[in-house]
């Protein structure tokens, strides 16, 4: 007796609001739905704009550092690396050899721990309530560990400076990175045999929320959502900045752009960031200045416009910066890359059951700081 | 078919409101700022009663209220209620490396269920009714901790003007922590000092 | 001119014209009649346009098999107060592997250009942003609805110069004016005075 | 008589203690809360938003099913348990009883299955 469509249900309004585990933040959708089907998805953002831009024009160059870590807090010193050589690149200043090391590896841990947090919350929207959290957070807290002894506070690091950092790593910075690389494969191991081969988890997330190459690209979405959709474009490998280009490591690409080829792709990422802080704790000078000899006193870049692009954990990082000649910037357009991943999101989720829903909502992996800026 | 009589319309009991004698829960209100409108209103604060105050008689109460408060403030289930930055330090402090467990705290996303409020980042002036909202749905006693520079005072937001200065303009607040984001010992510090609070207030909570 | 003006003052950006064979001279090729201005920026070309010569050059952009921009990376409003605003678009070809920058200008009295949702999806986001921020009206836009700010506090576009902080306030009320915002200042009922006289005196 | 009176004594007792608990509960969060019922405290809970649109709507007849299907191993479960209680006394048949019990019941369900009733179409 397969149930025929033959009488008309009223869809209902569905609004999964600011307060709600499922939404990483204070991110809101009003889902139109008929029976378990979504039938339209009404993103609402907006309610953590605090305006990052624009108090970023009212800030000196060395003070929107802080408004830069609050962005994207879950990745803060890729933020700050992008406005860092953002200006570099106006100001005309070189960082030395040991802080572009020092700042590469900072990166890369924080990709790391960014995608821990993927990983963790990832697990919670699928169900899997505790367990995956606290794998990633006991990684995360090692890893948090070693911010703290750089740069003084386990999030809001403001540790990078336009031309380098802000004081030297501490001695036993080496080892220390060695010893993490080794446990950040542990937390990777464990969070992928709970995770990559449970059926459950390949039922939920296998063909969920799809989107082709073209669309991806149509929407602007950059980042491990582009790369699981086939394209092979990484920032760090087709327009290397910093020392990038010194490092060999592969870009993870998945083939089908559902969600377990974006989860398997920011699990690869892991492994791969892991291989570039191996590389780089090895080639990086024991000794050396952190910052170039003749630092003017007040920065004050020439005037001119750059947009600096960097490789985010969530995509591409942009920092579109006009300077005038003044010592504060003139416009700071921050570009996030959820901001134009999400704008797929009623793309990818109409036609699929509520619980898809949050599973995609999931997948993007987006941080509301960065989207609404 | 006899016209069914009118629902006697609910005569407000008009018992009167309990003496204030002492400022329960202190919200600085917003004298002299005139707010945009009625979205930034501040919440009447309830002074509800309990039944047993008035069944007990004074002897007993002493004890009740210290069985009760001692009953609360050892199991404050807080609202998840992350906005910004300082929800990855109050979720860091959940997990097991700082362990909120132990105090009791269960992290719980209905606000039926709710004792405690954490107001984890920036509260902007788009968010603040639905604050306001989750606050009023939230079952007496209740309490609200501010948590991080945002949520006290707008932090290193204050001074844009879609940015609410302080979520004390909005609901009444018991603990600040102070912190950017505030360390997880920061927080577990906060709810230590809500408990002292519940059980210094535990004659007042009602 | 005193050292405040000095800094005050405003320096525009040299025009450095780009090196033979870059995008810009494809631009020219594929829009012999549009006259734009393009300078080599710090990473990629920018090509300065007007306002009305922004369909035919962003549509060029995007179909033209030379210049092939599939992406758009970034969308963004500029005020440049009485100079007039800018939409300034990043694009970028996966095809060919280049960068471009298209500023298109428009007077500070009329603000509205002919929306790109047609061409990529992704600017859908980054006009409705631009809208609410600097009053730039995109025509054609298929839903102009606020996407950041509540609907009922768009009496100003915060993004604009000419748009103020909020003033901090100190106390409940009490707003600590800009003249009042010097280091050291005691707001009046706060309590501290007291000390602040005694320091005074030794 | 005594047996029989022994063992109703404990049936009663239990459910004593069972309305006990549930009249206390009750009585205890009327008496011992501080309940201020107020007109946003009964709004329903829409993750902080006011409710949109109205919910009296029809619902699909397939949540109708799956209630069905779940009624019925639900019973099915009930019967498990005294049954359990009471296998080791009455030996090999309930054993086999139970075992064509169950397979009827699985037989309802792989009908179900195969028409097509768990999936949503």
């Amino acid at each position: 007796m397969a149930v025929e469509h033959e009488f008309e249900t009223i869809d209902l309004n569905v609004n999964i609001g600011p307060q709600h585990p499922a939404t990483h933040g204070v991110f809101r959708m009003v889902m139109t739905i008929d029976g378990e089907l979504v039938v339209d998805v009404v993103p609402h953002i907006g309610y953590l704009h605090r305006g990052a831009e624009k108090l970023s024009e009212n800030l000196d160059y060395r003070q929107a550092i802080g408004i830069q870590d609050r962005t994207d807090y879950l990745g803060g010193f890729n933020c700050e690396l992008c406005y860092v050589q953002a200006v570099e690149k106006l100001a005309g200043l070189t960082p030395p050899e040991r802080a572009e090391y020092i700042r590469v590896i900072l990166a890369e841990f924080n990709r790391i721990t960014s995608h821990f947090m993927f990983l963790g919350a990832f697990g919670t929207d699928l169900g899997i309530f505790g367990t995956a959290f606290t794998y990633a957070f006991r990684e995360r807290e090692y890893i948090q560990d070693l911010f703290e002894e750089v740069s003084g506070d386990r999030m809001m690091y403001a540790y990078f400076r336009p031309g380098g950092l802000a004081w030297d790593v501490p001695d036993n910075f080496k080892d220390r990175v060695r010893w993490l690389t080794k446990q950040a494969m542990v937390g990777f191991g464990d969070l992928d045999k709970l995770l990559t081969d449970n059926e459950i988890f390949i039922a939920r997330t296998r063909d969920i929320g799809k989107i082709s190459a073209e669309d991806a690209i149509d929407y602007g979405m950059t980042g491990p959502m582009l790369r699981a959709s086939g394209v092979k474009y990484d920032l760090r490998k087709d327009e290397p900045y910093s020392i990038y280009d010194r490092f060999d490591f592969d870009v993870p690409v998945g083939r089908h752009g559902d969600c377990y080829d974006r989860y398997l792709v920011r699990l690869e990422e892991v492994r791969q960031s892991v291989r570039i802080i191996e590389q780089a704790v090895e080639q990086m000078p024991d000794s050396g200045p952190f910052l170039p000899e003749k630092m003017p006193r007040a920065l004050r870049p020439a005037p001119g416009e750059v947009y600096m692009r960097c490789e985010n954990p969530r995509g591409e990082y942009g920092i579109y910066l006009i300077a005038r000649g003044q010592t504060q910037p003139y416009r700071l357009r921050i570009r996030s890359a959820c901001f134009c991943n999400l704008g797929a999101l009623r793309k990818m989720t109409v036609g699929h059951y509520i619980a898809d829903a949050v599973t995609i909502l999931g997948s993007t992996d987006i941080v509301l700081g960065e989207v609404d800026r | 078919m006899s016209e069914e009589a009118k629902a006697p319309e609910s005569t407000q009991p008009a018992e009167e409101a309990a003496p204030a004698l002492i400022e329960l829960l202190p919200v600085r209100q917003s004298i002299g700022i005139q707010l945009e409108n009625e979205r930034l209103r501040p919440v009447e604060i309830e002074r509800p009663r309990a039944l047993y105050r008035s069944l007990l008689p004074g002897v007993l109460q002493v004890p009740a209220d210290y069985v009760l408060a001692a009953a609360r403030k050892s199991s404050l289930w807080p609202m998840t209620f992350g906005l910004a930055c300082c929800a990855i330090e109050m979720i860091a402090t959940y997990m097991s490396h700082y362990d909120l467990d132990r105090f009791g705290i269960v992290p719980w996303a209905s606000p039926r269920q709710c004792d405690v409020m954490i107001v984890a980042g920036t509260v902007t002036k788009k968010m603040a009714p639905a604050v306001k909202l989750l606050y009023q749905q939230m079952p007496n006693p209740k309490w609200v901790i501010a948590m991080g520079a945002c949520a006290t005072n707008g932090g290193p937001y204050t001074r844009y003007d879609r940015v609410l200065q302080g979520v004390d303009k909005i609901v009444p607040v018991d603990i600040y922590v102070p912190g950017c984001p505030p360390r997880p010992e920061a927080l577990m510090d906060g709810f230590i000092a809500l408990q002292n609070k519940i059980m210094e207030e535990r004659s007042r909570t009602g | 001119m005193s050292p405040e003006d000095r800094r005050r003052e405003v320096k525009e950006a040299a025009i450095v014209p780009p090196p033979p064979g870059s995008v810009a001279d494809l631009f020219q090729e594929a829009l012999p009649d549009v006259e734009f201005t393009a300078t080599q920026g710090v990473l990629d070309v920018i090509l300065i346009i007007g306002r009305d010569d922004a369909p035919p050059v962003l549509e060029a952009a995007k179909n033209h098999p030379k210049l092939a921009f599939d992406f758009l990376r970034n969308l963004s409003g500029v005020d440049y107060e009485d100079a007039g605003m800018e939409v300034v678009y990043h694009l970028f070809s996966y095809k060919h592997r280049h960068n471009v920058t298209v500023r298109a200008k428009m007077p500070a009295d009329d603000l509205h250009i002919k929306t790109a949702t047609g061409l990529w999806a992704a600017a859908d986001w980054h006009e409705r942003e631009a809208a609410e921020m600097f009053g730039i009206t995109f025509d054609g836009h298929p839903n102009p609805v606020p996407l950041l700010l509540p609907e009922d506090m768009l009496d100003h576009h915060p993004l604009r110069k000419d748009n103020p902080l909020a003033p901090l306030e100190v106390w409940q009320g009490t707003m600590l004016g800009p003249e009042m915002a010097r280091a050291g200042y005691i707001p009046p009922g706060s309590g501290f005075e007291v000390q602040a006289e005694e320091e005074g005196e030794e | 008589m005594q047996a029989l009176f022994d063992n109703y004594l404990a049936v009663v007792l239990a459910a004593g203690v069972g309305c006990g608990l549930v009249i206390t509960a009750i009585l205890a969060s009327k008496v011992l809360a501080p309940s201020a019922p107020g007109k946003e405290k009964g709004t329903p809970y829409e993750c902080g938003m006011l409710p949109i649109g109205s919910v009296r709507t029809q619902i699909h007849v397939r949540y109708y099913i799956y209630a069905i299907l779940f009624l019925i191993f639900d019973v099915e479960a009930v019967f498990l348990f005294p049954w359990a209680v009471s296998l080791v006394g009455v030996g090999e048949a309930a054993l086999y009883s139970m075992i064509l019990f169950i397979l009827i019941l699985g037989a309802g369900l792989g009908y179900a299955w195969k028409k097509g009733v768990m999936e949503w179409k």
